[in-house]
């Protein structure tokens, strides 16, 4: 049932702050490590016992708790997984392939769906990648704006995370709807915010290539300042309501992934950083404006889903921080280094290739273009940190018994649009 | 009178009940026919004026018993969706098997009741008479058969468990 | 067989009457409990909760079920007809024959024979069986795991429920529902009043409870995080509303019986009567809604782990101490 | 301890009773006040002539990434109120069934002529109610209130060198001054008791002079709701709310 290779993990019980690193292809890796022997995920069914009673439940795509349309296909000995196959695809859009037969001006709309509980990385992502295609420098004030509007999408994305995990451990007529009905409140406060400034709440369009199209209207810097202090006092609130005997026997211990499989997979984000592995893109290389501001970036080592809880709340008030830091040194300035588009074929970069990546909600989000000349990219592809993520679950279903499953799928917050592009 | 028509009630759905569990060729028919046999023996006890037997019954058999044989087939797949075969060849013989075994049970029950060895009615609904019953007059039966079902109890444990790899 | 106060003098016109009493009066209690709870929920989530219908939405109950009775009845063609049809309404029939022996007043009983509280126990300890049938009949997964789940928590929530119930039944000594009330007479209900193992037993009645009927943290049959709605999955319509009913009453008495055994019934500061039963037994269902809406859920194993390593020697111990307790007396 | 950590659980929720509530029965009483930049359904308005504004000169067919908007141009003929020879569109379809509400037609119109609306399309029961002609797309502009955004105040916004003279109120030296101007004036715009002079002062100091007609219409056509808050604007609202 073990793949040969055997594979290290940190010892149990370090704490943050005692553990020492080394710096392995730019990720700092735990330094304290121990040998493990790790299940195949993909272990042949019959193998298994073949007079065994495995029941195989197809767990979505209309599922309550798969998060969109996932399907995974369990198999089961009475409750407890011994296998799981993740079958994605149930959302494609061909959004890639779509990028090709747009203009550069067009797309930014497009990938906006992607993520669709963070379009504003999605946008921030793709354009950085065109800007760099034309090597375009983008106004501090448009950079500054960017990384407070992306702060803000980081604190309105965990929150959501928060509320639909608490729906996952905790019943959807239970306490987790009341935790999801609070998150939410305080999630249509950024909301707000995104609609004062770029006219919608959700699919913004609000940056375009070489800067924002929308400028910070007068009185929002006030609001966001009201907005972030009230959902930091609630975050309080949730970690009161949450944290309880009750949410941590069905965290703790639960989907436990160890960092190197979380690299081998190349899984990033919050997942990556409470399985010990202290990398943030934010800090190790900055864009946008984070340059400017100090990034503390929690870390947790035990790798359970409690662990990415932690670390999700523990972003939600630092990201709070960064955006409050941020909004005092907005400088003034043009938003925008090019003109104003005024056609579909305004932006056309030399030939060349580029590749951007920034620190989403959920970890590295990567755009990789090719441009040929011509006013479409020759070849857009994105990255998203959710695929990676739901790489793991092979890994951490067996074993587990379904309602751990639901938690694992919980915690590790993929976001299916992005998965299936 | 009324008891009488209870009486006859219950004792024809034991009876149609008993012989659904035989012959009923799906196994979870055949233990919810026999949940609803054991129902009717718990009414059959109240119209004899044993109450708390009947609630012992319902409570031990019907919510213990049955659930832990439904449970056992659930878990065992195999099991639930096998039909069972039953051959013609058996009657005759279940019959006759049946009815000696009426008549045994007929003959010990009048033999007893003349003899005066059977509890007066009334005090099996007597919780009192009925603990005193056990735990004083009848204390070492009851006691050996607690050690009885202890034993089987651990001797199903050992034998259920897996060896440990 | 001993009978309880009659307050009318035929035994038939008695059962008669008091079945329509208790029995519409359980149904509306449960009808409003969902609106209650729909309310208390939303006012918690800062929702407004129903307010379409009537004013503050108060005939909802009512709109649902007529929803409820226009859906189409659907049977899924693998299922096991005659047990998919059976159980909702076998489901109904244990609590509400579990009303028969539950006192709402002093007399305002169907009966009360000397082993109600035994009876009472023994009837909802039934219902697992229909739940079981329902999620076995869909002939679904997820159904099938829900009735697993069920059967298992409802068989091992019994002991520690019957073993909490022992507790006021040794310091009264009679099953009687009556007796149990008359001696917590003076406010030494059986809650306060043994200072120590009442006040326990009275907690794990309460949470042994909150399993038997699958309430929140405890849900875990119906968890529809993980087994999208449990055994109800194939059912609609007024049949799955019968499931539904039949839970709703099944909480009502669980809580009802709390403040019967616990809460001295229908006794109370100032005049005795439903009023102080009717309130305090509404008191604990609003406490297992107040629970329900803001604790999050076990899982099962954990929540095995937690009747048979917890509740169960914590019962055995308070049944105990309240046997010497009546000893020492 | 742990125990007494379920019961901060238990006094989350109470205490929550007590907070107002957050949500608000579907169909809106039109309690809730939507941004001025708020951006939801079409309008096409007609320029200070009170002649169509649009040119049909098919940018925002060209532009639209979901090519929803389809505009047939017509010959070119005099304006009647000016006399100048101008562009004009002969028909004008968008269908909102495909719409993401990108803004991007709102950007590129050279003739102020899409503007959006604050107000959500009503839901149909036909797709081909949310299939707007041109008909629709001009009642639009008198049934609610338009966005802030312009073509012209869009374009101004982004502009990163705007030539435009600086306008006497706001700030010098700082090229942003006049799109942080604009934002107030418009904001003033939709508060009912703005005055039409008010409004029109520093929008017309903003622009230059092309500009300057198209960003002139604006204000009588904002002025609109609340000017009828109780008959056309209501209008588009009842039958949302019944």
């Amino acid at each position: 049932m073990t793949v040969g290779t055997t594979y290290e993990t940190p010892r149990a019980g370090e704490r943050k702050g005692e553990v020492r690193t080394v710096n392995v292809g730019g990720m700092r890796v735990p330094y304290h490590l121990t040998l493990l022997e790790r299940p195949d995920p993909y272990l042949d069914i019959d193998s298994y016992d073949p007079e065994a009673d495995l029941m195989a439940l197809n767990m979505g795509p209309q599922h309550p708790s798969t998060h969109g349309v996932l399907r995974v296909k369990l198999y089961l000995d009475g409750e407890t997984c011994i296998k799981a196959v993740p079958y994605l695809g149930y959302l494609h859009r061909g959004v890639e392939k779509l990028c090709e037969k747009l203009t550069y001006v067009q797309i930014t709309p497009i990938v906006d769906k992607n993520d669709y509980v963070s379009p504003m990385m999605n946008e921030l992502a793709i354009n950085m990648a065109f800007e760099a295609l034309l090597k375009v420098e983008v106004p501090p004030r448009a950079l500054f704006i960017r990384t407070v509007c992306a702060e803000i999408q980081r604190v309105a994305s965990h929150l959501l995370w928060l509320g639909t995990f608490g729906l996952d451990v905790g019943g959807g007529i239970g306490g987790g709807a009341t935790l999801f009905m609070h998150t939410f409140r305080e999630r249509e406060m950024c909301l707000d915010l995104f609609e004062n400034l770029t006219g919608c709440r959700f699919h913004y369009n609000t940056h375009q290539v070489g800067g924002n199209r929308h400028d910070i209207p007068e009185g929002w810097d006030q609001k966001v300042k009201r907005a972030l202090g009230h959902i930091a006092s609630r975050v309080d609130e949730y970690e009161a309501f949450v944290e309880n005997p009750i949410f941590k026997a069905r965290t703790i211990g639960v989907g436990v992934i160890d960092p190197i499989l979380a690299m081998e997979l190349g899984v990033c984000g919050p997942i990556l950083r409470a399985s010990g592995i202290d990398f943030d893109l934010r800090r190790d290389a900055p864009y946008a404006a984070y340059d400017k501001v100090e990034i503390n970036v929690p870390v947790e080592t035990a790798g359970d889903a409690y662990a990415r809880y932690l670390v999700r709340v523990r972003e939600m008030r630092e990201s709070i921080r960064i955006a409050l830091t941020l909004l005092d040194g907005v400088p003034e300035g043009p938003i925008s280094a090019l003109k104003p588009v005024k056609g579909p074929t305004n932006v056309k970069p030399k030939p060349g290739e580029a590749y951007v990546s920034i620190e989403s909600p959920r970890g590295e989000l990567g755009t990789y273009v090719i441009s040929d000349g011509s006013p479409n990219p020759y070849r857009c592809k994105l990255r998203p940190p959710s695929l990676h993520a739901a790489a793991l679950l092979p890994y951490l279903a067996p074993g587990s018994m379904v309602s751990d499953i639901v938690a694992t799928l919980g915690s590790l917050d993929f976001i299916l649009g992005e998965v299936d592009r | 009178m009324l008891e009488w028509i209870a009486f006859v009630i219950l004792g024809l759905s034991l009876l149609l009940a008993g012989r659904m569990v035989v012959v009923s060729r799906d196994l979870v028919h055949s233990v919810l026919w026999l949940a609803v046999a054991l129902v009717s023996t718990a009414g059959l006890f109240i119209t004899l004026n044993a109450e708390f037997l009947a609630a012992v019954q319902i409570l031990l058999y019907t919510g213990g018993v049955i659930t832990l044989m439904l449970f056992g087939i659930m878990l065992t797949r195999r099991l639930a969706t096998a039909r069972v075969e039953h051959g013609s060849s058996g009657r005759v013989r279940g019959g006759v098997l049946a009815l000696a075994t009426f008549a045994l049970v007929t003959v010990a029950v009048r033999q007893a009741s003349r003899s005066g060895h059977l509890i007066q009615t009334g005090t099996l609904g007597d919780t009192k008479a009925l603990g005193s019953l056990v735990l004083r007059d009848l204390m070492l039966p009851f006691e050996a058969l607690s050690v009885l079902l202890l034993a089987a109890m651990i001797g199903a444990i050992v034998l259920a468990r897996k060896v440990d790899p | 067989m001993m009978e309880g106060g009659l307050l009318f003098g035929n035994p038939w016109l008695h059962g008669l009457i008091m079945g329509v009493i208790v029995l519409s009066g359980a149904m509306g209690v449960a009808a409003y409990a969902v609106w209650f709870e729909r309310k208390f929920a939303a006012r918690m989530q800062n929702r407004p909760g129903p307010t379409e219908v009537g004013y503050g939405g108060l005939l909802q109950p009512i709109a649902d079920l007529l929803k409820l009775l226009q859906k189409e009845h659907l049977i899924p063609r693998s299922a096991d007809r005659p047990l998919f049809n059976l159980a909702p309404v076998l489901v109904v029939i244990a609590p509400l024959a579990t009303l028969a022996v539950i006192p709402f007043g002093p007399g305002l009983v169907g009966t009360d024979p000397s082993i109600g509280l035994l009876f009472a126990l023994a009837i909802s300890s039934l219902m697992v069986i229909p739940v079981w049938m329902a999620g076995w009949a869909s002939n679904n997964k997820y159904a099938l795991l829900g009735a697993m789940r069920a059967a298992a928590q409802a068989i091992s929530y019994e002991i520690p429920l019957l073993l909490a119930a022992m507790v006021p039944i040794v310091l009264t000594g009679s099953f009687r529902v009556g007796d149990i009330v008359a001696a917590q007479e003076g406010g030494r209900w059986f809650a306060f009043w043994p200072p120590g193992p009442g006040f326990f037993a009275f907690l794990l009645f309460f949470f042994a409870s909150l399993a038997e009927s699958n309430r929140i943290p405890f849900d875990i049959p119906e968890a529809e995080s993980e087994l999208v709605a449990g055994v109800t999955t194939e059912y609609s319509g007024m049949i799955f509303g019968l499931i539904y009913l039949a839970e709703y009453l099944h909480t009502f008495i669980a809580s009802a019986l709390a403040a019967l055994l616990f809460l001295g019934g229908w006794q109370g500061p100032g005049p005795d009567g439903i009023h102080w039963m009717l309130l305090k037994s509404l008191l604990v269902f609003a406490v297992i809604f107040w629970i329900r809406w803001s604790w999050l859920r076990y899982r099962s194993d954990q929540l095995m782990a937690m009747c048979w390593k917890i509740f169960l020697p914590l019962g055995l111990v308070l049944v105990m101490a309240s046997a010497i307790w009546v000893q020492l007396r | 301890m742990s125990l007494l950590s379920l019961a901060q659980a238990l006094r989350v929720s109470f205490q929550n009773l007590t907070r107002p509530k957050n949500t608000e029965p579907l169909p809106w009483k039109g309690s809730r006040e939507r941004a001025e930049r708020y951006r939801a359904s079409f309008a096409l308005v007609h320029d200070e002539h009170g002649e169509e504004a649009c040119i049909g000169c098919m940018l925002c067919e060209k532009i639209c990434p979901s090519q929803i908007i389809s505009v047939t141009q017509g010959p070119k003929a005099p304006s009647a109120a000016t006399g100048k020879p101008r562009g004009w569109c002969t028909d004008f379809t968008l269908d909102l069934n495909a719409c993401i509400i990108c803004e991007l037609c709102v950007q590129v119109c050279p003739a102020d002529a899409i503007i959006m609306m604050r107000v959500q399309e009503k839901p149909g029961f036909a797709r081909e109610d949310l299939l707007l002609t041109m008909e629709k797309l001009y009642a639009n502009e008198k049934l609610a209130k338009l966005t802030w955004a312009t073509p012209t105040k869009l374009q101004e916004m982004q502009d990163p060198k705007p030539k435009r003279p600086e306008p006497v109120a706001a700030a010098p030296a700082k090229d942003a001054a006049p799109i942080k101007d604009a934002a107030p004036a418009a904001g003033a715009s939709s508060a009912k008791d703005a005055a039409p002079g008010a409004e029109s002062a520093p929008a017309a100091g903003t622009t230059p002079s092309k500009d300057a007609e198209p960003a002139k219409e604006v204000p009588p056509v904002k002025e609109t709701p609340p000017a009828s808050d109780a008959a056309p604007a209501a209008g588009t609202e009842k039958p949302s709310d019944a």
